[in-house]
């Protein structure tokens, strides 16, 4: 019974962005915030005790069937499900979710009404599809979910309608999610077609009794869909550029949910993964890649949420190294951690750029944490636990366990511990110069403005999961059946060593001039290493020469094709359409040219002139003279009689 | 070569006069007559054929022919009457319709 | 019953209808027309078909072409008329003689060579005709007369004055 | 006189009957009167046609045959006769009209039935002695110079045919036509002469240069009994003609040459005709082709194509010479545009009547090209089948471009011209005909395949 | 009695219809609709009771037996699903063109006939019967486009009826040897599927019955006529088109390949998937580069209908399913989108992208009812299409691994001129056209909500749909001998 509670979870977000997006009852601005908090937070409400109750063993695993389909003899049947992924996933969401609603109630109030009700309507549906993605016992609802999650992030990144450039930042994550969401749907099916059958518990191991070549193939599309979703190494450019979205969005979107989702995806086929050892590898070394890239990256920015985005890319990125390290448990513990720093950095740093005057370029910061002291206090506790401050922020439990398991997993792993090491140092760095910048006394007039309770209640919150997360970790990990990794106490002080250093380089990046200057003028790195210039060059400018020749746009297809509208400027040129209609006139001027009662009249008066050449001889012949008919009869007369006569010899 | 073969062969030959006389002729008039010379060609081959074979159908088709040659000349004159006063009686004036 | 005589009064017939054809002036044509007409009568008699050789000279010979007569004596063919037409006939003759002569030669080898079928040849009564053609043949007298009759509305309308309406519609 | 032959011969004397007391009528009554004392006769002669179709024969004499050929022939004369009637105006064809479109009707029927050389001729001469006396009504320059080429042509086709018996009567001692014995040259050549005058009639190349002049000139009724009444009667000779006689070569041989002649040229010469009713006239030289065509080719369906052609091609031209008729005989194509629009029936009548000419599917047209081109298949004979294909292509093209003109929208919105009772009846008939025996050609079908033996 | 009432019922109806306008104002626009609504219902009603073997109803009476043609009409799932949708276009057209008054009478007799003909071949078995209603239905969209569209609309008329009456010879030549060569003369599709031709003989047939559907689908090479014919059509014209039009070369394609050549059709199925697979990429790079929305949108629906092809010739039970689904969501998907452009164009004049935008500001609802079609088009998950699409990539999954691969490529692609399209209309600042743009009137919010519902609801719940085709696929696929792998 306890079952069909769980398919209630998704439902009230569903049914807030119903209301909200058809708006059937006209609602004004206190009612509209008020129906977008209880439908973003119900969720939670109804969660949490199907959660504790979990935790506490009180209630076991459970599947709540929705209803079934049948393919011809295919029985697909469509769940949800209870499990230790979906319990801590759903419960990380529904937390984090709550606390941007709440903190964007407060941000958005500046917003028209309208906007206002179009923003929290996305806002709810992206938290139905986070939530049945995690929650989905079966294929179908997983990707339903994680599309729908796509859908929402690109009318939320491109909310502010008027500017183009939201636009074109919403478009490029919809496209580059959409290749990962290929891919992933592409592994989907034919795990189905192995297991003919949808639900998880039986794709799982269908997956693992597949044949060699099919199941790397499957292992490796997941993986892409991850790579995708979550922006890590080679579909990464969108993130950063999706930085245009509203704060809100980026908090919860761009940092705990949608981009850990991949995490989640992975974690939830870490069997797959695991059962073939080289896409194991290529995750962990993938995740380690980016996160080192991400690193780098971060250091090299000017603007605060960029800052963040590449911090989000990189923080993923160990969790992939988790999942290829084979322990999908701490993965999911340095998820649950990450969604609650990450999101508490965006909301607080979206505080502290109101502050300091809108902007938010770090060195507009500058003296704003005299302004708004509870919100630089938050970001500084969340900046501690993104740097993995030893012992006291939860961000430290997670990323040693990250090592720990790096450690055991043998000497591959312990290459890719050092790197990780060097990534964690250089996650210090960028992680404090925000903090320390919003320290230093304003260039000139002092930043005013104020921080409201409703804005900086969930950032407390938050600040406190930051630092005492750290007790989750241990629990999570047992909960997803890993061991927690102990790596002795050498590793342990190595990676607090890396956090001091990374906070002394900070301090002296943002206080050392010259080196000050040398991260401004670090222009490649900040611009992620042109790698989104490069994806332009190679990529996108070629499709569109290559649409712009079949389309005709360049002119040059559709001028010869004569009258008619292909010859205006525009859409028309299609080759191989107009080479059909080409064939077509050549083949009526040349067999069908008389007969075709047809608009192309230039065939027709060629095809009309021989026979009227020929009717004018007839009619010549009809001279009207009476005795020229009288002719025409002897003639005829003449011709039949000797006929006559002649068929009488033989 | 019986007496009948000669007179049928006569009774063509008028016929194919008459033609002759319409293909040649102009004028309205003349036409009209050959044109009787025509029908009096068949009317001999009746005859001649009808006391060849002993059978009077040769003379009911030879009054039959004599009624369409009445109907004929009335008709004939009466065209060449009136269309005397336009195209002056000659055949080849009369070409309005033509092509 | 004299076969001779029949095929002398045909060709004599056969002549006349020759000169009749080619002669410039109506009025001579139309004399021609005439004698060839009375000698094919003497050749109706010649075959002792007398009822149709009387009707020939009566009607035929006489009213049909008296007729022609009355219309031709009414029109002034005058000798401007006749030397127009030696004109007109000079040069138009070669093509319709030729192609008409196209038909003669099959007409007399084929005609002339072709058996005919012995027949036994009898008189034709004109009671015999009579009884034909009021007995079996009564369709086709009936037809005649319809014939008679259209050839006489079409006379009749031409020859009526010109009634209001339609002298609008063609004022000549 | 058994009493089966006294209806068999009821419809000639019917026939007659309307012819005599249209005449009589004539100068006492206003024309529309007499024309309905005409048609009532005419329409009880169909009925006792079309009800006798089934019927034993009964032959009242040996001039006229009953078998169902001539019962169908007639029925189709006559039914043409009774259309014709219905535009038949004082203005056009004066008060001698009625008395005259009967008279022709009664030379239709005659011909229809003529199996002796005497009804023959006479059917034949019945049927053009009344068009030329029409053709003169008008007294307009045009009308008598086209009555005196009919009259002077059909004159000599007259004797041609004559000619022809006296050559059979000759060879063979009787007049009836399936007596004829064809083997000496004198019945050939007697044979040639025949089929030269049904040519004239027929309107067959080269003896068709009367017909185009007549049908431009003379009132629209003119050419409709040439088109009508007169292809019938004088297809259905044909057809008796070819069916009595044991294949003689001069006979096909002949109708092969005319017709395929006629295909071509008429097509051709109509293919650039502006005027609507030289157009018709060319087109029916065309059709008289294509009949002459199957009467050449022969073959066992040659007897119901003749009569399904000629039974669906009947309707269609006096539909449209009822339009031609209302619209005056100078309508050029222009004239044409937006017909449907400013005379909703008459512009229908006339679209329908050129679909089933052209022989389009809608229209019963369609079912006699597929028997004509089934049977030209069926026997195998390639060079008229390429010479019919030809010929309906060149059709359409014609047929279409008068066609589609009607539909197209008026320039300038023409006023609404009100038809008479009669017109609107007969072209209303006529679309009914034309279209629901184009959609479902069973009753024509069966029809057909009965009368024949 | 039911089926010939689905034909004779609309067709009569566009009769009544013509006349309407002298009995008062408005008139024709409530007949066509008590029309549609009546055909509808008469469908409903004998869908239900219909027997439960292979055909729901069998309607068979000969009607030119001289000639072997009889009226065989019979309905199973496939069609009824067919029939609804065109009595429901029907429906949606009538209200779309509530403010056309040019002729209004003879535009709904033809709306009523376009839906006659289409019924006619979406129910006839009879070969020949099948093939005169396949020409006729020609004819009324002929006039739709030709007298009541705008811009170049005689180009585009002649363009639309010269394509599919030469692709309709190649159907009639093979009707008619068919015919002809049956030992009786008959065009029964039932007795002409035993007729046991040779494989070439039937791979040289199939390739004519192939070119009427492919020119109908349209599939590249022979879809040049679809950008024309969308933009010069009026928007009840195009509804008809795309929705209705299309979907019978699909039928075509579904129905008598496999009935009447199934070891041709097994012959020539890989060269289809090629075809189909390229004029999925094709379609979709042309919709990317067009300036016109009607002209993207027409190649979008190019790309749909090659899924659909592609899915026809797998021959596997998922490629039909999702070939079926497919038929159906682009019915939708695509005529809703159409209405909606159809509504621009009547508020702004223009279709042409670069003059377009910001309506989210000026019309919320019209930006609503976008965004649901603009997520149908890019075959979002819980939309009808994409369960099509996935089926179809399913299927492809079984048979041959490239094709897949180009089908989810269009996934990919068809995201790119989706958010063209709606960045182009609903995204940015009002420009001096939609500045001033009143939303949608009921009389088009309701057809977009029926069209919204249809698309969401079986892409949720698609138990109804799928079950509704499972006869008429497994009949497609008995022949081929495949049955479910």
């Amino acid at each position: 019974m306890l079952a069909y509670l769980l398919l209630l979870v998704p439902l009230p977000p569903l049914g807030g962005f119903l209301l909200l997006a058809l708006d059937p009852y006209r609602l004004d601005r206190r009612p509209v915030l008020a129906l977008s908090l209880a439908a973003g937070i119900a969720p939670l409400v109804l969660f949490l005790p199907l959660a504790i109750a979990y935790f506490t063993g009180a209630v076991g695993d459970m599947i709540a069937p929705a209803f079934t389909l049948n393919f011809g003899q295919y029985e697909v049947a469509l769940a949800m499900q209870l499990d230790p992924l979906s319990a801590i996933g759903a419960s990380t969401v529904t937390v984090v979710a709550s606390c941007v609603m709440i903190y964007a109630a407060d941000y958005m109030s500046g917003a028209r009404v309208a906007d206002l009700r179009r923003f929290f309507a996305l806002m709810n549906l992206f938290q139905a599809g986070m939530l049945s993605m995690v929650l989905a016992a079966d294929s179908i609802v997983f990707f339903l979910g994680w599309e729908l999650m796509g859908l929402c992030s690109f009318f939320l990144i491109s909310y502010n309608m008027t500017s183009p450039r939201a636009f074109a930042a919403g478009q490029k994550a919809f496209v580059m999610t959409r290749i990962a969401d290929a891919a992933l749907l592409a592994g989907l099916l034919l795990l189905f077609l192995e297991a003919t059958s949808v639900r998880m518990d039986e794709l799982i191991p269908a997956g693992l009794a597949a044949e060699e070549s099919r199941a790397a193939i499957i292992a490796v599309l997941l993986l892409v869909g991850a790579l995708g979703k979550s922006a890590q190494l080679p579909f990464q450019t969108w993130l950063p550029t999706a930085m245009a979205g509203p704060t809100p969005v980026s908090a919860l979107l761009h940092s705990a949910t949608m981009v850990a989702a991949g995490a989640v995806l992975l974690a939830r086929f870490a069997p797959l993964i695991e059962a073939t050892p080289g896409v194991a590898a290529a995750t962990a070394i993938a995740g380690v890649a980016t996160a080192l890239f991400g690193a780098l990256c971060a250091i090299a920015q000017t603007d605060v949420k960029r800052l963040l985005a590449y911090s989000s890319i990189s923080q993923i990125g160990y969790m992939l190294l988790a999942v290829g390290m084979g322990a999908p448990g701490v993965a999911m513990a340095h998820f649950v951690i990450h969604a609650f720093f990450k999101s508490l950095l965006f909301m607080a740093a979206g505080v502290l750029s109101h502050a300091g005057g809108g902007s938010t370029a770090i060195e507009k910061l500058r003296g704003t944490a005299y302004v708004a002291p509870i919100s630089f206090a938050t970001y500084t506790v969340g900046a501690a636990a993104l740097a993995g401050f030893p012992i006291l922020s939860a961000g430290w439990w997670s990323k040693e366990a990250i090592l720990g398991a790096a450690v055991e997993a043998g000497p591959f792993g312990q290459f890719l511990w050092l790197v990780a090491l060097g990534g964690a140092a250089l996650t210090g760095v960028y992680a404090y110069r925000p903090v320390l910048c919003a320290l230093r006394k304003p260039l000139h007039d002092a930043p005013k403005g104020h921080e409201s309770w409703l804005a900086v209640a969930p950032l407390i919150f938050l600040a406190i999961m930051s630092v005492l997360g750290g007790y989750l970790v241990e629990p999570i990990i047992h909960e997803m059946g890993g061991h927690a990794p102990h790596a002795g106490l050498g590793i342990e002080v190595m990676g607090a060593l890396a956090a001091i250093t990374g906070l002394i380089g900070s301090v002296a990046v943002t206080f050392i001039p010259s080196w000050n200057a040398r991260i401004k003028r670090a222009r490649r790195l900040r611009a992620g290493m042109q790698m989104d210039a490069i994806y332009y060059a190679f990529l996108v400018r070629p499709y569109r020469r290559i649409v712009r020749l079949l389309s005709g746009r360049d002119g040059r297809l559709g001028k010869h094709i004569g009258e008619g509208p292909e010859a205006q400027e525009g859409g028309m040129g299609d080759p191989v359409g107009t080479a059909t209609v080409v064939f077509g006139l050549w083949l009526a001027r040349v067999v069908t040219a008389p007969f075709m009662p047809d608009r192309f009249d230039t065939v027709i008066m060629r095809g009309a002139r021989e026979a009227q050449r020929a009717g004018l001889w007839t009619r010549r012949l009809q001279s009207g003279r009476l005795r020229d008919y009288a002719l025409g009869f002897a003639l005829g007369l003449g011709v039949l009689v000797i006929l006559g006569w002649g068929m009488t010899w033989g | 070569m019986t007496a009948l073969n000669i007179l049928l062969v006569l009774s063509a030959g008028l016929f194919l006069a008459g033609l002759f006389g319409v293909a040649a002729r102009r004028t309205l008039l003349m036409q009209l007559i050959s044109l009787e010379v025509m029908l009096a060609g068949p009317a001999l081959g009746f005859i001649a054929a009808g006391a060849h074979h002993g059978s009077i159908e040769g003379s009911a088709m030879f009054i039959l022919v004599l009624g369409l040659a009445a109907a004929e000349v009335a008709l004939g004159l009466a065209i060449y009457l009136h269309m005397r006063r336009a195209t002056g009686g000659d055949s080849d004036a009369a070409t309005r319709l033509r092509g | 019953m004299s076969w001779g005589l029949a095929i002398w009064a045909a060709t004599v017939a056969f002549g006349a209808a020759i000169l009749a054809v080619t002669r410039p002036s109506a009025v001579h044509a139309l004399l021609l027309l005439l004698a060839a007409l009375i000698s094919l009568g003497v050749g109706f008699f010649a075959m002792a078909a007398n009822f149709a050789g009387a009707i020939q000279l009566l009607i035929y010979a006489g009213a049909v072409v008296a007729v022609f007569v009355f219309v031709v004596m009414t029109i002034d063919a005058g000798d401007e008329a006749m030397a127009a037409e030696r004109e007109l006939l000079r040069h138009a003759w070669r093509w319709p003689a030729l192609i008409v002569g196209l038909s003669v030669v099959p007409v007399i080898f084929g005609i002339g060579g072709g058996a005919m079928g012995e027949g036994d040849p009898a008189p034709a009564l004109a009671s015999d005709l009579g009884l034909l053609m009021f007995g079996d043949w009564s369709a086709a007298t009936e037809l005649i007369t319809l014939l008679l009759i259209a050839g006489m509305l079409g006379v009749r309308h031409l020859g009526r004055k010109l009634g209001p309406r339609l002298r609008e519609r063609n004022p000549e | 006189m058994t009493d089966g032959s006294i209806w068999s011969v009821a419809p000639l004397v019917l026939l007659g009957l309307a012819a005599i007391l249209a005449m009589v009528l004539a100068p006492i009554q206003p024309t529309p009167r007499v024309r309905i004392a005409a048609a009532l006769p005419m329409a009880l002669a169909v009925i006792i046609l079309l009800a006798r179709l089934g019927a034993p024969e009964a032959p009242v004499s040996m001039l006229l045959a009953d078998d169902g050929m001539a019962r169908l022939g007639s029925a189709l004369a006559a039914a043409a006769g009774l259309g014709i009637l219905s535009f038949t105006r004082t203005i056009c064809t004066g008060r001698e009209g009625p008395a005259l479109v009967a008279i022709a009707a009664a030379g239709g029927v005659a011909l229809a039935s003529a199996n002796h050389g005497a009804t023959l001729f006479l059917g034949l001469e019945l049927t053009t002695l009344p068009m030329v006396a029409l053709a003169l009504m008008p007294r307009t320059e045009a009308a008598v110079e086209a009555g005196y080429k009919l009259f002077l042509i059909a004159g000599v086709g007259a004797g041609a045919l004559l000619m022809g018996l006296v050559f059979g009567f000759g060879a063979s001692g009787s007049l009836r036509l399936d007596a004829w014995s064809v083997d000496g040259p004198v019945a050939a050549i007697g044979l040639a002469f025949v089929l030269v005058g049904l040519s004239v009639k027929f309107a067959l190349v080269p003896f068709h240069m009367w017909s185009p002049d007549l049908f431009a000139g003379a009132p629209a009724p003119v050419g409709a009994i040439a088109g009508s009444i007169s292809k019938v009667a004088v297809a259905i000779a044909a057809l008796r003609i070819g069916l009595s006689l044991p294949a003689p070569e001069i006979w096909t041989l002949g109708l092969l040459l005319a017709g395929g002649a006629a295909v071509i040229l008429g097509n051709l010469a109509a293919l650039r005709q502006d005027n609507l009713l030289r157009m018709l006239g060319y087109s029916s030289i065309a059709h008289s082709g294509y009949i002459a065509l199957v009467l050449s080719v022969g073959g066992e369906l040659m007897g119901e194509t003749v009569l399904v052609y000629v039974a669906s091609y009947a309707p269609a031209i006096v539909a449209a010479f009822a339009v031609a008729g209302l619209m005056g005989t100078g309508t050029r194509l222009e004239d044409l545009r937006g017909l449907a629009w400013s005379r909703p029936l008459a512009g229908v009548a006339l679209g329908v009547a050129l679909l089933s000419m052209a022989g389009l599917p809608p229209a019963v047209g369609f079912v006699a090209k597929i028997y004509l081109f089934s049977t030209l298949a069926g026997e195998a004979a390639w060079g008229p089948l390429v010479i019919a294909a030809i010929g309906s292509a060149l059709g359409f093209a014609y047929y279409l471009r008068f066609a589609v003109r009607i539909f197209t929208a008026p320039r300038q919105p023409a006023p609404r011209a009100t038809l008479n009772r009669a017109d609107a009846v007969a072209m209303a008939a006529s679309i009914a005909l034309l279209i629901t025996l184009g959609l479902y050609p069973e009753p024509l079908t069966s029809l057909v395949a009965a009368s024949l033996p | 009695m039911g089926l010939s009432l689905q034909i004779l019922l609309p067709f009569f109806g566009g009769l009544a219809v013509l006349f309407a306008p002298r009995f008062g104002r408005d008139y024709e626009r409530y007949g066509t609709i008590a029309v549609m609504a009546l055909t509808l219902l008469v469908l409903i009603f004998s869908a239900l009771n219909g027997d439960s073997g292979r055909w729901l109803q069998l309607v068979q009476a000969d009607w030119a037996p001289s000639f072997g043609i009889q009226v065989l009409l019979a309905m199973d799932g496939l069609s009824a699903a067919m029939l609804a949708i065109s009595s429901i276009l029907g429906i949606v057209c009538v209200f779309i063109s509530w403010e056309v008054t040019h002729r209004s009478a003879m535009y709904h007799a033809v709306i009523c006939w376009t839906v006659a003909a289409a019924n006619g071949v979406f129910l006839a078995f009879d070969l020949l019967v099948f093939a005169f209603f396949w020409e006729l239905m020609i004819i009324p969209a002929f006039l739709l486009i030709g007298l009541w569209g705008h811009g170049n609309r005689e180009h585009a008329a002649m363009k639309f009826l010269v394509f599919n009456a030469v692709a309709g010879l190649g159907l009639l030549a093979a009707v008619f040897w068919m015919g002809a060569t049956a030992p009786e003369i008959t065009f029964d599709a039932f007795v002409l599927s035993e007729a046991g031709y040779s494989t070439p003989v039937q791979v040289i047939l199939l390739l004519g019955f192939a070119l009427a559907f492919m020119v109908k689908l349209p599939v590249p090479p022979f879809h040049a006529w679809l950008p024309d014919a969308h933009t010069q059509a009026p928007t009840a014209g195009s509804i008809l088109l795309a929705g209705l039009l299309l979907k019978t070369g699909a039928y075509g394609l579904f129905r008598f390949p496999p009935l009447l050549f199934p070891e041709g059709l097994m012959a020539v199925a890989p060269y289809g998937m090629a075809l189909g697979a390229f004029g999925v990429v094709y379609g979709a790079i042309l919709a990317c580069g067009q300036v016109d929305a009607k002209r993207l949108i027409a190649y979008t629906s190019i790309a749909h209908m090659s899924i659909v092809l592609m899915g026809v010739c797998g021959g596997v039970h998922f490629a039909l399913a999702g070939a079926g689904v497919e038929m159906i969501a682009h019915a939708f998907s695509s005529s809703a989108l159409f209405l909606l452009i159809g509504a621009l164009q009547h508020r702004t004049g223009t279709r042409d992208l670069r003059e377009l935008g910001g309506l989210q500001k000026t019309a919320p609802a019209f930006a609503t009812s976008f965004a649901v079609f603009f997520a149908a088009a890019l075959a979002m998950p819980g939309t009808a299409n994409f369960l099509g699409e996935a089926l179809v990539i399913t299927g492809m999954f079984q048979v041959n691994w490239a094709f897949a691969a180009i089908a989810l490529v269009s996934l990919v692609v068809s995201v790119v001129y989706a958010t063209r399209l709606i960045g182009a209309i609903v995204f940015g600042k009002p420009k001096s056209e939609t500045a001033v743009f009143e939303d949608l009137k009921p009389y088009e919010l309701w057809p977009i909500i029926a069209l919204g519902a249809g698309t969401i609801v079986f892409g949720l719940f698609p138990q109804v749909l799928i079950g509704w085709l499972r006869p008429a696929i497994d009949a497609a696929l008995l022949p081929l001998g495949v049955g479910a792998p």
